[in-house]
């Protein structure tokens, strides 16, 4: 069990340098970054002073290793905009994206597990037939554009939620219901095909043949079996929360981790962009391990050893 | 609002950094305006000197400027201002540590700032420079003795978040990229601001903004698309402004041929008929609007020595075709046209380039990339905009265009950037307006540029607020009040 | 269950010969409500798409800013000449709305086989291959899965330049995660069936049994995930031409559509509603495709 | 007043393609005590009858009947939730077909086992415990106490199974119907349960329908015998008519087919293998390990499959290999066939390394019959394409001789030619199994490696099978190695055994030596175990 922590351990670290290794390349082909720093109005010498400041002017292979060895000290550096080390930064940033992505994951489950869970109980009613068309509709929304309507409907039309900001909790509302639906399709479906399956099972028939039907059924029998895949399922989602919320925070002005993501990288402020993908990386990674060891907490087939 | 005496402002780009010494983009100068004080003032109606931190100033010679100060200056944190203090910041500046972002315009002609009263001092120029009062007018911003390397370490983030300046307004409470209190500095030497507390709001997008400023959290916004402001403008929920902006928009064509020695935008003839084929109006009046015109000066026509007798390409298509006839291309030929703003515009200018038969692949990109492809050279044509700064004078267009060593010049011009760098060496301001007259008018003869159209600076602001525009567009909220 | 064959030796000279599993299938295609539905969906657009230019009442490309952002007919101040209103350029909205399936059409159908080809080569080597192979692929996953889009299409696009083509490069290099994971986990378990087997007895290479036997019971799932990664495909073109690095202007691209329709959209909000209606219609029609051929396919059909 | 009375029972299945009646006008009776065994061929409809009892029946399937009464009382009047309360679990009880998975994977066996019990206020839990273990214990398993808190994955399908029936005895059922409660197990444990179930309907009066296709069981256990076929039941009485004196003409079909250990042993093809016969392969010294890990977090394991075997494969002669499920038998067949690679020993054919041979041309040496005949053939091709594919990968020949060798092929192994563009889901079991020996025999190899070829077949589909494999060994000179679970098979036409037991050959010799006369202790359990039809007519003679 340690080992096998302790491999994806290592994996998630491969994987963040791989990585922010490619994200410091791509910025780097993409364009300059004292340029960008700089701004639209910026005389050469402007730039030029920039340049020398962050070091820009050296080779590339020279700016990656050094990066790396203070990243191996623990220290990401300072970001190009904002003039503090970027590990503060992200530390400040990193409670609204958490609150926001714990939130839109509720919103998942609130809405997917019993919509999936009565679709499953009740097979082509009309109860099922609703909550395939909220999967497919939920999937056929472009997030951005479902944004912009909530806005447009919440913020302008019916000004019940504030549209902006992230200080109080009615702030998380609208983007946590429009972050939160875009994984309501993959939860609900996977719930109901659990169940389905799970109620088809074996050992449901067993059960039933000792005479359980109805709720205990469920209950005793069903619920942990087909439970388990949707857990591991949220684990990963919750991971692409934190990655996945970049449209979401900037459409709602929430001043988390995935706005800092897109606009260091509409910025170039490469040491920010390395470092969240870095971070990104490692959660996403965390995440999926995490859902693996849930699984293994929860299933006795798979055997801690 | 008034009823809490407030002023809530909204701003796109993040507000990250205090120091205006140490930035450079719009929305700190405008910040700069409310904090801090320079020694002088440009009127923007009349383009004068007006005394600020300085009462006066003279030339002992040509290399050689004395100036005055006031003895009632105070910074925020209540400490008298003194001439060190103002040598400090200058000498700090051109220091080769400082890596300020206003390096470059002091080290273009100071030599070195020295103290020689009790309220005065003496700058020593580097070279003739006719600007000199205009650049401190506009970028220097004056710090306590030391701020930057107290103790002999550098820091050049000092002022970054706990700015301690001596403007109208001084710091309550920052938090970088989200949210900026500004109080009003009762200790201030000039005239004292009417409204007692702004709050700038980083809000990065305008639709946020918007809902904003209609359910009254918002009392001004800036940079405001021109159909929004129109929209939101004709509702009684806010007030549409639509101020000056020394912005000029432009197309820079590769005329020297760096992209294609032989390419067709080497040929004066396709140039030609580049500006004829642009419709630049109807873009001035329906994609920019308010005080925007069309112009055919590489300049702003407000701008000192922006001579608009030069040769004008009115609007017509047939002409156009025609001169690309003569020139060879019929048929047409594919024009890469770069751009990375106003997209309605630039699709604009496609779409009139297409009408005449020129095939346009229209990239419309990041800043910086535009900047990194063209500094690479592989940018034949590009849809640029300039702002000069805030400064009412064609030295802050021309020199960045035209100089040799600027990527933005792509005309391969060496007479001209030697004409356009003696401008700026004569202090004679007719003889400046000549040599301007003369390098504008070749510029438009060889038509090295396709000049489009001036600005115009459209805002959002409360109904309860007055808030005067200056013609050079900066936005001064410090002159705002309630109505 | 051990067999589910009635047709047992001792009647197998009846005369009704089962189905030939083709035949099966377009008989579930037809019962299937969802599946025809999508269909017909996906139908309509595509054939608008084809005759974009007899259908659309004006050139998609024909500015006039003089009357520009004009409301649609039903609106105060609309006009039948333009349906639907103009945009910021004074460009028939409709008809740009109506060439903007020829964009989201191309670019999904062209990413997600880009998808295809990435996700379906690399999930039979690792599903076939085994061992490092494999490992490496996972880590490309997870790297790939870690890596923000948005990164990757700033720099290509300035790379190699923005062009339709670069963007279907893009989206399909994005999307091929989906192909990989199922391709993957088939592969691994019809490597170990008996016909496999049968095949290497036989003197099969890697590759012949790779083409022979294995590509083709992977055909149907490649399918089903096709037509979903059809709309992901036709989404991510659009958030990233929302974000202003996907299809450039002045081709109409819906999410480029929103993106301009976005600041005036407490105004006319119809320039955001159209756009977006129109991909939700596509993408939906392509997820409903992919639901039922998903049924269709999977031998249990949907609830069983 | 019969225990059970089923008058005229159908049940419909909803299919995609058309309904199907999987059962059709079944009577049924049954007095308390009695025994009742329904035999018949896969998805006869055996299944189904039993679940139509129990209103397990799948969702997509509705059942008719003109009685259903149960000790005097109609069911059919009870509504689903008093059936579930008053006669699922303690009137009647049922053990599944399927013992992998009718446990619940995440619950205990002590709570699976214990709930019904508790819940319906029956026992309290302590008594139920005890209970519980006591059953355990009957049914055979050890430290029972032990087991309570285990896991079904942490038992051994036979353990599960047993489990499975103590678990159905706990409510005292008064009818117990098993589905095949065996299938799937070793023969001696077959014949453990099977004994436990004769004692407890001896003890507690208790009914007992045990439905099985194995003949030879049925024979041996029950008092009547019911036989379904194409879901009709053809033909009712005791034991003794039915097996004895059949009526219909499916049973007498049915009754040949079975593979008989005590019939007239074949000649064997060589009697008295000379030392000098050619060896067609000959393995020696193999050793194969398999590495795995049990789940995620499980630790390594190491499962010694080969154990330094030996074995040769002469000329003409068929070689049957025997031994339990897991024994290695599998391993060794790939690692014959040149499809896996031992850790130590090597293979030769004809005297030449495998390694060394070109894939053609092993191919053409030898071939391989699997033992499922579902997945030993590829579902997406026509059987014209998979029979000629050994032709087409060795570049032998155009379309139109492959097509004619195809043919060819077909007729031998006699498959009708109108299949030849069929594909296999549209063939039978039998039918399949024929075309994967047609397709190992059209590049005429020297010898069919058949790895257990009719395990997944019924025992009408197995006879010929097997028949058909002898044919062509007469015809052709064919050299066979045929790997197998079931003694009577390789009674039947195997020249040569050997016996494997956990990775190792523990007994090696002629056919009728080895079955006659086991010197291994293994290989005579083995025997012992293996049900024999003729073996009621001991017993009678007995009594
Ligand atoms: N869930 C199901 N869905 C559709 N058809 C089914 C299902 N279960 C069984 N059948 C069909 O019903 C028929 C009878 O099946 P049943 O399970 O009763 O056979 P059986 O005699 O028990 O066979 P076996 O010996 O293989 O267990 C078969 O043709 C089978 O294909
Ligand atoms: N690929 C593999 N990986 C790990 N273990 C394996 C593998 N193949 C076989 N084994 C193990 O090797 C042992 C022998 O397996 P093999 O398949 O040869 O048995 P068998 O005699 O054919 O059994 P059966 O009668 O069930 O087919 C078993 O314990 C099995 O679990
Ligand atoms: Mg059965
Ligand atoms: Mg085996």
């Amino acid at each position: 069990m340690l080992r096998y922590i302790a491999l994806r351990a290592a994996l998630a670290l491969a994987v963040a340098f791989t990585v922010s290794l490619a994200a410091f390349l791509l910025l780097n082909v993409a364009g300059d970054p004292a340029q960008a720093i700089a701004g639209e109005d910026a005389t050469p010498d402007v730039i030029e002073a920039i340049r020398d400041r962050y070091g820009l002017d050296r080779p590339l292979p020279v700016r990656y290793f050094d990066w790396l060895g203070g990243v191996l000290q623990g220290d990401f550096g300072t970001s190009y905009y904002w003039h503090k080390p970027v590990a503060e930064l992200v530390a400040d940033r990193a409670d609204e994206t958490i609150t926001l992505a714990l939130s839109a994951l509720s919103v998942t489950i609130i809405i997917a597990l019993p919509l999936g869970a009565l679709a499953a109980l009740n097979p082509n009613s009309w109860i099922d037939r609703f909550a395939l068309g909220v999967a497919v509709s939920a999937q056929a929304v472009p997030n951005f554009w479902l944004g912009l309507i909530m806005i447009i409907l919440f913020g302008v039309m019916m000004p019940i939620f504030p549209v902006s900001g992230d200080s109080t909790w009615k702030h998380f509302v609208l983007p946590a219901f429009v972050l939160g639906a875009s994984s309501v399709p993959a939860v609900m479906r996977l719930t109901r095909t659990g169940l389905i399956e799970v109620m088809g099972a074996d050992y449901i028939r067993t059960a039933r043949s000792k005479g359980f039907r109805g709720w205990p059924l469920l209950r005793r029998h069903a619920m942990r079996n087909a439970l388990l895949p949707v857990i591991s399922v949220l684990a990963v989602q919750l991971g692409q929360k934190f990655g996945g919320s970049v449209i979401t925070e900037s459409i709602f002005a929430i001043n988390g981790l995935g706005r800092l993501a897109l606009e260091s990288i509409l910025g170039m402020d490469i040491p920010t962009v390395q470092m969240l993908i870095f971070v990104f990386a490692i959660v996403f990674v965390a995440m999926n391990l995490l859902a693996d060891i849930l699984n293994a907490a929860l299933d006795p087939r798979i055997r801690i050893g | 609002g008034p009823s809490d005496d407030t002023l809530r402002a909204a701003m796109s780009e993040e507000i990250l950094n205090l120091d205006y010494n140490y930035t450079t983009k719009r929305e700190y100068i405008i910040l700069a305006q409310l904090t801090d004080a320079t020694l002088f003032n440009i009127d923007p109606e009349t383009q004068e000197v007006l005394p600020s931190i300085a009462t006066s100033y003279e030339f002992f010679d040509e290399t050689t400027l004395d100036v005055t100060l006031r003895d009632d200056v105070k910074f925020h944190d209540g400490s008298k201002l003194t001439p060190a203090d103002v040598a400090y910041t200058y000498n700090w500046i051109k220091d080769e540590r400082s890596e300020s972002n206003a390096a470059g315009v002091v080290r273009r002609w100071l030599d070195t700032a020295e103290v020689t009263g009790e309220n005065t001092l003496r700058f020593h120029l580097a070279s003739v420079y006719p600007l000199v009062i205009r650049d401190m007018a506009a970028r220097i911003m004056i710090r306590k003795d030391g701020t930057y390397d107290a103790g002999g370490e550098v820091d050049r983030d000092a002022m970054a978040q706990d700015l301690i300046a001596t403007g109208p307004y001084k710091v309550a409470s920052f938090e970088p990229g989200t949210e900026l209190v500004l109080e009003r500095n009762e200790d201030y030497f000039g005239e004292k601001p009417a409204i007692g507390t702004i709050v700038v709001r980083n809000i990065p997008d305008i639709g946020t903004q918007q809902a904003e400023m209609m359910s009254g959290g918002l009392d001004w916004m800036f940079k405001v698309p021109l159909d929004l402001a129109q929209s939101l403008g004709a509702t009684p929920l806010a007030t549409h402004l639509s101020g000056n902006d020394l912005r000029v928009g432009f197309l820079v064509l590769d005329s020297h041929g760096y992209t294609d020695p032989e390419g067709p935008l080497t040929n004066v003839k396709v140039r030609q008929a580049i500006n004829h084929a642009l419709n630049k109006p109807e873009m001035a009046e329906y994609l920019i609007g308010g005080s925007s015109e069309a112009i055919h000066t590489a300049c702003h026509p407000a701008q000192f020595g922006c001579d608009t007798s030069v040769t004008d390409y009115p609007y017509d298509p047939e002409k156009a075709r025609a001169l690309l006839a003569e020139a060879g291309y019929e048929d047409g030929f594919t024009l890469p046209l770069w751009a990375y703003r106003d997209k309605a515009a630039a699709e604009a200018i496609a779409a009139d380039l297409t009408a005449v038969g020129i095939d346009v692949d229209l990239r419309y990109v990041k800043l910086q990339s535009l900047n990194q492809a063209r500094a690479a050279r592989e940018i034949p044509a590009y849809f640029g905009t300039w702002g000069s700064g805030g400064t009412a004078d064609t030295a802050a267009i021309a020199r960045i265009h035209f100089d040799m060593e600027s990527d933005r010049n792509m005309s391969g011009d060496q007479a001209l950037a030697d004409e356009i760098l003696s401008a700026e060496q004569t202090v004679d301001q007719e003889e400046r307006k000549e040599i301007y007259s003369s390098a504008l008018g070749k510029i438009a003869d060889e038509a090295l540029w396709a000049p489009l159209f001036t600005y115009s600076a459209n805002y959002l602001v409360s109904p309860e607020l007055d808030f005067p525009l200056d013609p050079d567009g900066l936005p001064r909220l410090q002159n705002s009040s309630w109505k | 269950m051990s067999t589910t064959d009635i047709t047992l030796t001792a009647v197998e000279d009846s005369e009704t010969t089962p189905l030939t599993p083709g035949q099966i299938f377009r008989q579930r295609l037809f019962g299937h409500t969802g599946f025809l539905i999508g269909a017909s969906i996906i139908l309509a657009i595509v054939v608008v798409a084809i005759f974009a230019p007899l259908i659309a009442p004006h050139d998609p490309y024909v500015q006039s800013l003089s009357t520009r952002m004009l409301p649609p007919v039903w609106s105060e101040g609309g006009s039948w000449e333009h349906l639907l209103g103009t945009d910021q350029n004074g460009r028939d909205y409709l008809s740009r709305l109506i060439y903007g399936t020829r964009v989201s059409i191309t670019i999904g159908i062209g990413a997600a086989t880009v998808g295809l080809m990435i996700g379906v080569t690399l999930g039979v080597m690792a599903g076939y291959f085994g061992g490092w192979i494999d490992h490496a692929i996972s880590f490309l996953l997870t790297a790939q899965l870690a890596l923000p889009g948005l990164l990757l299409a700033m720099a290509l696009v300035f790379i190699i330049g923005p062009s339709i083509w670069v963007v279907i490069g893009i989206v399909g290099v994005l999307h091929w995660t989906y192909y990989l994971v199922v391709t993957r986990a088939a592969t691994q378990r019809i490597r170990n069936l008996d016909f496999v087997a049968a095949a290497k007895a036989s003197g099969a290479s890697s590759r012949q049994i790779i083409w022979h036997e294995i590509l083709p019971n992977l055909a149907s799932s490649i399918i089903v995930i096709f037509t979903f990664e059809l709309g992901i495909a036709i989404l991510a073109e659009s958030s990233l031409s929302f974000l202003g690095v996907g299809i450039q202007p002045p081709i109409p691209s819906w999410g480029l559509m929103i993106a301009e329709g976005k600041q005036a959209m407490f105004y006319r909000p119809w320039l955001v509603v159209l756009p977006g209606i129109c991909l939700f219609l596509l993408v939906i029609g392509a997820n409903l495709m992919g639901d039922g051929l998903r049924d269709i396919t999977s031998p249990e059909g949907r609830n069983e | 007043m019969s225990l059970l009375d089923i008058q005229n029972l159908d049940v419909t299945l909803a299919l995609p393609n058309g309904p199907l009646k999987a059962v059709r006008d079944v009577t049924l009776t049954l007095e308390p005590g009695e025994s009742l065994g329904i035999v018949g061929e896969s998805g006869s409809g055996k299944s189904m009858t039993a679940l139509a009892l129990m209103r397990l029946l799948p969702r997509s399937a509705t059942c008719e009947a003109e009685a259903l009464r149960f000790d005097g009382q109609e069911l059919r009047d009870l509504g689903d939730p008093a059936f579930a309360r008053q006669i699922a679990g303690p009137r009647i009880g049922m053990i599944f077909q399927e013992p992998m998975t009718s446990l619940n994977p995440v619950y205990t066996i002590g709570r699976q086992m214990t709930e019904a019990t508790v819940a319906r206020g029956l026992l309290s839990e302590a008594e139920a415990r005890r209970k519980a273990i006591d059953l355990l214990d009957r049914v055979g398993i050890p430290d029972p106490e032990g087991r309570m808190n285990q896991f079904p994955h942490q038992m051994s399908g036979g353990q599960r199974q047993r489990v499975m029936i103590a678990m159905t005895l706990m409510l005292d059922p008064e009818l117990l119907i098993a589905d095949e409660p065996t299938t799937a197990l070793d023969v001696t444990v077959q014949a453990q349960i099977l004994d436990l179930l004769d004692d407890l309907r001896r003890e507690r009066g208790m009914g007992l329908i045990l439905i099985s296709h194995d003949l030879a069981v049925v024979a041996e256990r029950t008092d009547r015998v019911a036989v379904m076929y194409l879901g009709e039941m053809v033909e009712q009485g005791t034991a003794q008519e039915v097996l004895y004196h059949p009526q219909h003409d499916y049973t007498k079909a049915l009754l040949a087919a079975i593979p008989r250990l005590d019939g007239p042993a074949r000649v064997p093809a060589q009697e008295a293998a000379a030392p000098e016969v050619e060896k067609v392969i000959s393995a020696t010294n193999l050793c194969r390990e398999f590495h795995s890990r049990k789940g995620l977090f499980g630790p390594k394991k190491t499962v010694r499959a080969l154990d330094d075997v030996s074995l040769e494969l002469r000329r003409g002669e068929t070689l049957a290999v025997i031994g339990e499920s897991g024994s290695g038998k599998s391993t060794l067949a790939r690692i014959l066939l040149g499809l896996d690679l031992p850790d130590a020993g090597d293979v030769r054919m004809l005297g030449r390394p495998v390694l060394d041979l070109p894939g053609a041309e092993r191919a053409s040496l030898v071939q391989p019959v699997f033992q499922d005949p579902y997945t030993s053939l590829n579902p997406r091709r026509r059987l014209s394409e998979i029979i000629s594919r050994p032709l087409v990968l060795r570049g032998e020949g155009d379309s139109a001789s492959r097509l004619a060798a195809v043919k060819d092929a077909m007729e031998k192994v006699r498959l009708p030619g109108r299949l030849i563009h069929a594909y296999p889901s549209q063939l039978s079991g039998g039918q399949r199994q024929r075309v994967a020996i047609a397709r190992a025999l059209i590049t005429e190899p020297e010898a069919l490696i058949c790895d257990e070829p009719t395990s997944a077949l019924d025992v009408s589909v197995q006879a010929q099978i097997l028949e058909l494999l002898d044919d062509l060994r007469a015809k052709m000179g064919l050299t066979c190695l045929i790997i197998t679970h079931d003694m009577a098979v390789v009674h039947e036409i195997a020249d040569r055994v050997a016996v494997m037991y956990q990775g190792r050959v523990v007994e090696e010799g002629s056919a009728s030596a080895v079955l006659d006369h086991p010197s291994n202790d293994y290989t005579a359990r083995l025997l012992a175990a293996a049900p024999r039809f003729g073996a009621t007519r001991d017993l009678e003679v007995v009594q």
